[in-house]
């Protein structure tokens, strides 16, 4: 192989930003944060708080949600929460 | 002979302890073994797996299992049973699982020997709670020592039991998990 | 200066969902909140459990710039990141971010050399006072008394002082912050962006697998360090030194919690005799005196 | 069946408690070593021992692995038996140190815990200690957790014996050793004590009787002081064997030779070579191949540095063919030990088919299978 | 005659001063580098320049070798052109970060002004760079100072080339060169830029384009790293002459091949091997030689590596008999030249009379009539 | 306690006659000064110019046992004679050996993490500002505006405070001292060898062959330095800084000699203009200050 | 060669303490100090201070001299004198 | 043909810029040169030597002249005569010193060419001083160029040092020190 045009291109380190890069963590999880809309007061506490990113806020001035896709249940939120808006639940 | 066992759990449930006290047994009963953790680099939480190997020769093989000899599987987490690549498993594989139900993907496994034990709430009964987390790592080994027809004698697995936790209340609530699991286990088809 | 969240809300992730840390952990929540407060980052990352957490190759949750390098490296690579960048004409903000091994241990003559040359770089350190990682072996970062791997029986000598070593090397800026008070730590690392030259924050960054504390507690356990004046916050801006309001408060240890409230909470402390709390506890509040002079 | 003697008891250990096993019996005065994935468990549990006052000595809580080997050549030097072990990067670390031990000859034992290099990844190939291949080490590779703990004894007898007087690395491969848990015999403190007298040291840093160690030299000094550690290798050709038998013989464990050859030699149509666990996984590849009919021997090299040339050539000439399974590369020429085997089997103008793959890198599972694979594709 | 052209002066320059009139021309943007003997003119050089605006570029003064390595690899990976040099323990202090250059695939040049190892000795062998031949560098070894100018301007240019991506180690004697003045002929800046186009990266840390250099990798994106690092070792086997023959052709100097052969190979009864200036002083052996009517021929590796296979062969086979002479061991075997040239001529199952030697360890003189004496002492 | 020189006349020389220094060299006067001061000591030297003046295998000047190590290697290595020794029942004192490169600079990581051990280890530093060794490279100690080989228009940033460093870590003596006054190098050495753990030494040792100064003066330079206030002498016992009587006499800047007839003696620092020199001044009238917080 | 008694013993990098390892130091000087006994008031300032240890002193009480076989020429004993007792000559 | 020099100085007092003058001046009157430092671990004021080669062709050689081939020695400082190996030197072999008296280790070789010059105070009168030390690295190239007849050119020398110290009063007073030293030096046999 003398064509350097038909070299193969180095493989460099390199790892590209994906969600969900370990895997779907959501099944890490034995119990899981519920939210309770009547008590919410969107201080956005939980979404601050939380390590992984998995409270969701689509806009601001919208409720927060849980991406139970990744939330891996720690229960954070829950602790910080000052409404007591949400709650841990058993999977 | 040589018996290849993985072990599915979580980490911090116990599946590496678990694989260490069967090998243990084994050992105790005049076996060769060997017993392989999975490292990754997950974090506490995520899915990992343990080999055992038990023989009645030296292990030459340093490999973990290869899917397709395991003799069989033990589940402690129920939702790992999604990962099993049961297209590989030779007819007649073993899987227990801790679980008051058979999952509908196990249901579908004709040829294999599927039974369940329900682990979690006799671990709960024996106290088997650490930090919030179910200590599953003997009570599974007694399900499968019921279901492989001793293929460890219990009194091993009681003796590296003790050997693990040391003589006290902790040996006597998992051997207590262990003869229950024993007991309860029931195979489903 | 204060953290609007609604502002944030809409910025894409830093830590992507879906990665390795373990449930709770600290060190998300303290990267979180830094690398999100700003503006084109550079991270350079040695190893360390922030190594881990970007999960697998090809893929990896940092959603910014990352470059991972040996344990001892960091500030150095920052350093030919910082100096690269400048020279290219492109505008960035070169950040080093270690665990405490990294900073107290065996990176310190990297940082230092770099703090010498007061290299455009801003230095982040999440403490979580061992080597998480490798399985909570003892750091010049674990404070007196804590069990680790390598101290089985507690560790019989002294919390290194990393901030009052970065103050010795008398660069511009130098913070503690803590994973209690995100807001806090938000605020202080859009300041120090501000700053041209050898930056250094500290990140009080509590880890539930090592310290064996229960992943809920984590912003607790934060808190309660700064209340029982375990962890002063405070800044000193080139050589000047203010506690920050919560710190401040509890000055005056009369006002501290207890001790034993934060310590009892972690699996790490539980073996401590009442005469080990007292060890820590002059230690603490030597810390506190020696920093006092600086003000 | 598990054997057991009066003497000896067998338990359950991982490769790294095999080392920490070893060790323990091996009553070192000072340990100084820093923590690295798959090591780790070692100073752990050797951590554990001294705290707990199973092993009475100081440990070193390092800050890096430079520090590490800097602290073990003192301790040395100051007249005491000496451990650290490391891994990958922490070898990378402390290399210019490594060397130091080696050129200067310090008697330290280190298991080097095989793992790959960078990028960043934990699991096992012996790109780490391969590339200190040339820095005055003795290197063996264990093939499972019983050889662990033989060589390590063993490393200490070695390392110190006056006609050796050289640092030695007893490698083992990470996770699939260091975290396995295996059978392992493990000898009476009273039958060590006997194997491996008290630390007698060759030079000692001493005010009544001071010289400075490692001091400026000239061209002429240095070519005398490597001209020696080529004959402290040659010398070692001759004491290793002698002490693996000796050890053999007390403990009834280890091989009495610096390689390993599995099989009949004498039928065999073909050699295979590889480092470690590999080797073993190799022993059991042969009766796949056994049944398929092709008669294949294992050679390894349970030691790599001295490079057993004489050992090797003697078995390689009874076959017409080998394979040699490298788990490294050097970069821009081939695997490390397909280059040496080829270079002594050039010297001795031995003709036989030689064929050499790339395995494991980067932790890569190789089973007994795929070996045999190997072996069946070239007959 | 000294030859000049219109194009390129030629002038009076040490070995360490052809490297930084080399690293002048090409323009880089970062250099970051710590001092050591014999390499720190170099650096000094090179501060000087930068200090007076000559060369417009920032100088990192970093704290050691370590971060010396470190931060070139920060600087390439932030997008531009980045030189470091070393020699000996610098070396071996940044070895971790030779090894991550060098297995990430980072673009820098780096002479290594060689040296012997510990006890401490400043003068020059081959065991600092040889430590490293399996590290994922390119290697040259230059034998006097035109070529350590040659060499260095085409190191950037290959270490840069897309489908290579590698660092480049360029090897000079210690004191040998880099303290002796010799005439150097020295290509004009305007051609050097037609010749070496600004740096291209293949990939930038760039908050427009998020990536994760190095994160942490399983087995199997190891082993893809690593067979791709063979890869760009196979192609710049390729790419290397063809700069070195576009270098030729320009500037008028460098010969286009990995290896040079001095005299008639054709009829040549023996090939001396030797790297770097051994290699220039073997040439001299030649006139004595020849003198008494011994053909012989040097056939010296300018690159080790790649280790050129097919050229060493092509010329061996030439020949009936070798002497290898190696300024370095691999300690428990041989010299490294000489395994590597054993194995290679196994592989081609080629017989010829195989001599090797070790000389020059610590600095020993060795002359063109010791060489010519061992060469005559196996005729 | 003070030096009487006839209890001394009689001693072995610790380095012998016939060495590889360059005449007039502060090196060789610090090297003699204190390790006369010790019984039984162990030097470890890394690579400096003290690695040098030992001469060349098989002999050496150092006529006490030494071990010669890696650049960044004194204090572990140090760290593993002590604790060797230690453990064979053997008293001696553990003397780490190095110039200002091998403390500020390179070898930051290995003292740092030894100090934070408290290692038993008596770390002496003889600074003479820069890389003699190798041919008068900057360091970490380099004054602002000193030109040097890798400086050559002059040093941009300040030298870094090793004492301050040093005091952040808590270590129980600090002490800087100078060749312009052996008597009062010899008495802090000998209080300090009476201390147990990590104390560290500072000294004054001027290069005239690097500073491009004459042989004669070494001594002269030593006091300038001090009674300019370039080079503040003092203590540091648990944490409480004393200035020692010579440097005490001029703290009011009004009794200093001025600045410029020290550097006016030095090559380094012939280029330095009015305004360099007024920065320098600056550099070290803060330093004072900043010492003087720990009386 | 299997007797390990016939095998050689190892070359350890051990340098022994000798004056004049760096050979007769004393040619490296173009001028020398010269003493002067009337004026030396024996306070020992020149053996104190010179860097060679080429200031000797044979006993307390004694007056110093100069070994020349290996002193320098650096002429600090000259500048430290307080008497000059000392004086700078060429050699 | 190739020339191969020695200059015997002490560290300080401009040895090896000497030989890089020498090589330097080669250069320029076209030849081929080297001029090799051995530099040892030696701190200023020790003995050092320097080498330079001059050739009519490319020198492939890199060791260190031999000292039976040397053709001249020049030495610096008239003490270190005494380290010269006489017996290996080949008849005719030049010796040049710096001083007003030949030694009397000199006056016995009688198979070499022995000359002197009082460079110490050629240079003094010229101003070449630094710190106290003599600066003799031009001076005697000057003696030695009217012993070798002109091996290399005169010009070509003080073209070599106007580059080597850049036009100004300090490339003067080399300029006449090499004047002055090649008036002069005289053979003594
Ligand atoms: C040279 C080297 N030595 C050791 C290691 C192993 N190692 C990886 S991370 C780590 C500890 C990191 O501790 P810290 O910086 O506190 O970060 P944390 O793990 O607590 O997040 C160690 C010892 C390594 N990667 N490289
Ligand atoms: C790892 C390594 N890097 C560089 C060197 C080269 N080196 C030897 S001594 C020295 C400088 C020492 O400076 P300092 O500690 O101030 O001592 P000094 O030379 O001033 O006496 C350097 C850079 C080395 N020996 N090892
Ligand atoms: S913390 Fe509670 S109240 Fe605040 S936004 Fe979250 S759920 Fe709503
Ligand atoms: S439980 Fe934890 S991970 Fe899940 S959303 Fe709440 S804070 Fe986030
Ligand atoms: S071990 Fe601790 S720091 Fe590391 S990822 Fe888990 S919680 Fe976070
Ligand atoms: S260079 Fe300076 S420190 Fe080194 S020996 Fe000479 S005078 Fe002493
Ligand atoms: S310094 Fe002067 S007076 Fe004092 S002892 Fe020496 S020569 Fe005599
Ligand atoms: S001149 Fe210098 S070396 Fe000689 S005796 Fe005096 S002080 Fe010592
Ligand atoms: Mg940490
Ligand atoms: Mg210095």
């Amino acid at each position: 192989m003398t064509n350097e045009n038909e070299m193969k291109d180095p493989v460099l380190p390199l790892g590209r930003p994906t969600i969900g890069s370990a895997g779907n963590t959501g099944t890490w999880r034995s119990s899981k944060p519920v939210f309770i809309e009547e008590k919410c007061i969107k201080c956005y506490e939980c979404w601050l708080n939380c390590p992984e990113g998995t409270i969701r806020v689509d806009a601001d001035e919208e409720y927060p949600y849980v991406d139970y896709v990744y939330c891996k249940g720690c229960g954070i939120c829950v602790h910080v929460c000052p409404k007591e808006a949400l709650e841990m639940k058993p999977e | 002979m040589m018996t290849e066992i993985r072990i599915l759990s979580r980490g911090g449930q116990g599946g590496v302890t678990s694989a260490k006290l069967l090998a243990k047994a084994g050992h105790i009963d005049n076996k060769f073994v060997q017993a392989i953790p999975k490292y990754g680099a997950e974090r506490k939480g995520a899915p990992i797996y343990a080999d055992v190997r038990i023989a009645d020769e030296h292990v030459k093989i340093h490999a973990p299992v290869i899917t397709s000899n395991t003799h069989s599987w033990i589940i402690l987490e129920p939702s790992l049973v999604e990962t099993i690549p049961f297209d590989e498993l030779k007819p007649g594989t073993i899987v227990i699982i801790n679980s008051q139900e058979i999952p509908p993907v196990l249901n579908e496994q004709k040829n294999l020997k599927i039974g369940k034990v329900d682990g979690a709430t006799i671990a709960r009964e024996c106290g088997l709670i650490k930090s919030g987390t179910l200590m599953l790592s003997t009570t599974m080994l007694g399900a499968w020592i019921k279901a492989t027809d001793n293929l460890v004698s219990l009194e091993a697995l009681k003796k590296a039991t003790e050997l693990q936790f040391g003589v006290g209340s902790l040996t006597d609530s998992n051997i207590r998990s262990i003869e229950m699991a024993y007991e309860q286990f029931e195979f489903v088809n | 200066m204060s953290i609007k969240i609604p502002q944030l809300l809409n910025r894409p992730d830093v830590l992507l969902r879906g990665n390795f840390a373990c449930a709770g952990c600290g060190l998300s929540i303290a990267y979180r909140t830094t690398i999100s407060a700003l503006e084109n980052p550079i991270v350079v990352i040695p190893a360390c459990c922030a190594s881990v957490i970007q999960s697998l190759h090809p893929n990896v949750t940092y959603n910014v710039p990352t470059l991972n390098i040996a344990f001892a490296a960091h500030a150095s690579a920052a350093s030919g990141i910082s100096r690269g960048k400048k020279r290219r004409g492109e505008k960035v903000t070169t950040v080093v971010w270690t665990g405490d091994g990294g900073t107290y241990d065996i990176g310190v003559s990297t940082w230092s050399g770099a703090a010498e040359r007061n290299e455009d770089i801003l230095h982040c350190c999440y403490d979580n006072g061992f080597y998480s990682n490798t399985g909570a072996q003892r750091s010049g970062a674990t404070p007196r008394g804590a069990v680790t791997t390598t101290t089985p029986t507690g560790k019989t000598e002294k919390r290194k002082s990393i901030t009052r070593i970065m103050m010795a090397h008398d660069i511009p800026y130098i913070a503690t912050a803590s994973v209690g008070y995100p807001r806090d730590l938000y605020t202080k690392v859009k300041k120090a962006a501000q700053i041209e030259g050898y930056r250094f924050i500290l990140i009080d960054a509590p880890c539930p697998t090592g310290w064996n504390s229960d992943p809920a507690i984590t912003r607790e356990l934060g808190r309660l360090a700064v209340q029982t004046g375990y962890f002063p916050l405070f800044e000193v801006e080139n050589g000047k030194l203010t506690f920050s309001r919560r710190s401040e408060r509890v000055r005056d240890p009369e006002r501290r919690k207890p001790l034993e409230e934060y310590l009892s909470k972690q699996g790490r402390f539980k073996q401590m005799t009442s005469e080990a709390i007292k060890a820590l506890s002059k230690d603490l509040q030597r810390e506190w005196d020696l920093l006092a002079r600086f003000e | 069946m598990v054997q057991t003697s009066e003497k000896q008891k067998i338990e359950l250990l991982t490769g790294n408690e095999s080392v920490a096993t070893a060790v323990k019996l091996a009553k070192p005065q000072v340990i100084a070593a820093y923590p690295i994935t798959p090591q780790t468990t070692i100073v752990e549990t050797l951590s554990k021992m001294v705290a707990e006052g199973e092993l009475d000595c100081d440990y070193v809580n390092v800050e890096s692995e430079h520090s590490a080997m800097g602290a073990a050549i003192g301790a040395s030097l100051s007249g005491v038996r000496t451990f650290t072990a490391t891994s990958a990067h922490g070898l990378l670390y402390m290399g210019e140190l490594v060397w130091w031990a080696g050129l200067t000859r310090i008697p330290i034992v280190m298991p080097v815990v095989n793992r790959s290099l960078n990028p960043w990844n934990i699991w096992p190939d012996h790109q780490d200690s391969m590339s200190f291949r040339d820095a005055g080490w003795i290197q063996f590779y264990a093939k499972n957790n019983q050889e662990v703990l033989d060589l390590t004894l063993c490393a200490f007898k070695i390392a110190e014996h006056h006609k050796i007087w050289m640092p030695v690395m007893v490698c083992l491969d990470g996770f699939i050793l260091s975290h396995t848990s295996a059978q392992v015999s493990i000898p009476s403190q009273k039958d060590v004590d006997e194997f491996l007298p008290p630390f007698e040291p060759l030079a000692i840093l001493d005010p009544k009787d001071p010289f400075a160690h490692g001091s400026l030299t000239d061209s002429q000094g240095i070519w005398e002081q490597r001209m020696s550690l080529i004959d402290g290798f040659e010398n070692s050709r001759v004491i290793i064997p002698k002490i693996f038998a000796e050890y053999a013989e007390k403990f009834g464990k280890l091989g009495k030779n610096m390689i390993e050859i599995t099989g009949d030699i004498n039928s065999a149509d073909i050699a295979i070579m590889a480092l470690g666990t590999l080797g073993e996984e190799a022993e059991q590849a042969l009766e796949v191949l056994n049944e398929k009919g092709i008669k294949a021997v294992v050679v390894r090299l349970r030691v790599f540095r001295p490079f057993p040339r004489k050992e090797l050539i003697t078995a390689l000439k009874k076959v017409s063919k080998v394979l040699v399974i490298d788990r490294a590369v050097s970069f821009g020429n081939a695997g490390q030990m397909a280059i040496e085997v080829q270079a002594e089997l050039y010297t001795h103008k031995i003709e036989i088919e030689f064929h050499q793959i790339i395995r494991g890198l980067g932790g890569m599972d190789v089973t007994y299978m795929e070996i045999a694979a190997e072996v069946e594709k070239i007959m």
